[in-house]
């Protein structure tokens, strides 16, 4: 049983197909201690596994056993990482409530009853189709694969000798290019920044209160301890500001000592 | 072998691509193209014939020499060439719905599938077995993509005819028409089981 | 031709370089070394004698199969003749991003069309339409892309500024996420001519 990492499925282009079948069979017994290991590959989604279930049960694609089938679909979504289960997430909701519309008493006019799981029929029969499809292209490419053409390209004459054929490209297809690239384009990371103006008036009138009732006062006087950065920095501007004024003396008894600040005003004016 | 036959034989073997037939006419513009279709058949023949490792096939609107299936381990295992990777079932799930409904448009792709393509779709871009083709009508005019010469190429196909045709699979893929009736047969029929 | 001549011919047809004798004697590990040197003799009589458009010969230490030299320039003018060729919708859009961009590294165009570029970037450079127009700073000190001379004349431009919406869209062409100061930079840029 390969176990494979949670590597996004819709980005593997390539992959082993061969192994499918007698991966199948052997799943069962390795699910219960699958929580973190995942054999994701093995389907390509929902409807996969979904097929798989149905085929596996043997059960009439039209007559869906729809209680077993949501049943086993969410054990082994639930087996899946987070990640790689968003995928199969929606179908699963699905299933639980055509489960839920079945159970639900009917309509009394029989005539005008709609079976709930129609459109899902319709959908399995779509992608059991695409896989008949692929069948076909992967016998074809395997038939393709074991021929080779030639690869040899002379490395004297090759690089001046790209291409030659004219390009037929105008610049309104340039243009539509730079408009898919801009649709396509993962929307940009926006970082919402919220302003948050520093309070260099509100630091000064909170050193100045200090100031009005002892003549020191210390750093940790207007700073909480829990202080946020932009309160921080308030303060900080504010004791430069107030010095530059000539309102306090700043002083430091050591280098990365605290930072203690005197009232100017009253030692000018004794 | 002829002196047209010869110098089709180097421009294809010169060529790591099929050489497309317009091509291959162009290489000596005296010779009609029934004689190039003639020369064609002689160096196939030739190959055939004559016991050559390599056998002309023609692929897309062109033709191109390729080495004989029965000799590929042997040179896979000197290591004088590898066997390109194989596309991952998504990938391939997403070129059987481009292949069959082209032009089509990603949302339809991902209904069919039940999955996300967005990835997938850049991949196959990438590797230019799908391309953008057009644009659809409605909102957002979306993008619509169908297959190209590579994918031709990749499956060693002439054109899209050699697939099965739509009918030929168990449900024709057209649902719009052809699923709608069973989907409705099972829909009148009350449940058997839940 | 014999089995063993036959093996060698496909072996050296799907190398991408001349093949040693000694690769040559690993492909069928049955044959002596008298074997598979009368095979090649065998392979080199018969291209010669039968009128094929290419001839076997040997390189330094090993065997290679190339086209003759009189059909060279054959080939190559009908190379040029050939029907004009449309950018597939993947090399546009790196093309475009190129063009608002420039310079820019793999890695950002990477970013933004969110697949590899790789092969696009060489077919591009092949094609002239873009080239390495520098390093940038940082690790590894990447290439950086821009568009050429040919590129402007493709598109009957006379320079860069004559490219729709130049500035909106240099900024409206950056990654999603990370480079956002580099991306600000070379937008405020005027755009160079090339």
């Amino acid at each position: 049983m390969t176990v494979a990492p949670a590597a996004p499925v819709t980005e593997q282009i390539y992959g082993v197909r061969g192994m499918r079948a007698p991966d199948r069979s052997s799943r069962d017994e390795v699910s219960e201690s699958a929580t973190f290991v995942v054999d994701l590959p093995e389907f390509s989604g929902p409807l996969d596994l979904l097929l798989s279930l149905i085929r596996d049960e043997q059960v009439d694609i039209y007559d869906i056993p729809i209680a077993r089938v949501a049943e086993q679909f969410l054990a082994r979504v639930s087996g899946m990482p987070i990640d790689a289960a968003a995928e199969y997430l929606e179908m699963a909701a699905r299933l639980v409530r055509i489960k839920a519309q079945l159970l639900l008493p009917g309509p009394e006019g029989i005539e005008a009853w709609e079976d709930p799981r129609a459109e899902l029929v319709r959908r399995l029969l779509e992608y059991q189709q695409v896989r008949e499809v692929v069948d076909v292209l992967e016998r074809l490419s395997d038939e393709r694969r074991n021929r080779f053409s030639r690869t040899y390209t002379p490395i004297s004459v090759q690089p001046a000798e790209p291409d030659e054929r004219p390009l037929a490209t105008s610049l309104a297809d340039l243009f539509s290019a730079v408009d898919r690239v801009l649709r396509q384009a993962r929307r940009p990371l926006v970082h919402d920044v919220i302003p948050r103006a520093l309070d260099v008036d509100g630091a000064m009138t909170a050193i100045r209160t200090v100031l009005t009732v002892r003549a020191r006062g210390c750093w940790s006087d207007v700073v909480m301890r829990d202080a946020e950065p932009w309160q921080i920095l308030s303060v900080f501007l504010a004791l430069l500001e107030l010095a530059k004024r000539g309102e306090v003396r700043l002083a430091q008894r050591k280098p990365f000592a605290a930072v203690e600040f005197t009232d100017e005003t009253i030692s000018e004016t004794p | 072998m002829k002196p047209l036959a010869k110098l089709l034989e180097a421009a294809l073997f010169a060529s790591a691509r099929p050489v497309p037939n317009e091509a291959l006419g162009q290489l000596d513009p005296e010779s009609s193209a029934a004689a190039v279709a003639a020369a064609l058949d002689e160096i196939r023949e030739h190959y055939n014939s004559d016991g050559h490792g390599m056998e002309l096939v023609t692929v897309g609107d062109g033709w191109q020499i390729l080495t004989r299936p029965e000799y590929t381990e042997a040179i896979e295992r000197a290591q004088l060439a590898a066997r390109p990777q194989r596309l991952s079932a998504a990938a391939l799930e997403t070129l059987a719905i481009i292949a069959y409904r082209q032009p089509i448009g990603r949302a339809e792709i991902e209904e069919i599938r039940g999955v996300g393509a967005g990835a997938i779709l850049k991949s196959l871009q990438e590797r230019g077995l799908a391309d953008v083709v057009g644009r659809g009508e409605g909102m957002g005019r979306p993008l619509l993509y169908g297959t190209t010469p590579v994918f031709l190429e990749h499956f060693a196909l002439r054109h899209l005819g050699e697939l099965p045709r739509a009918d030929e699979l168990a449900v024709a893929l057209r649902p719009a028409q052809g699923n709608q009736q069973a989907a409705e047969q099972a829909a009148r029929q009350p449940p058997r089981s839940v």
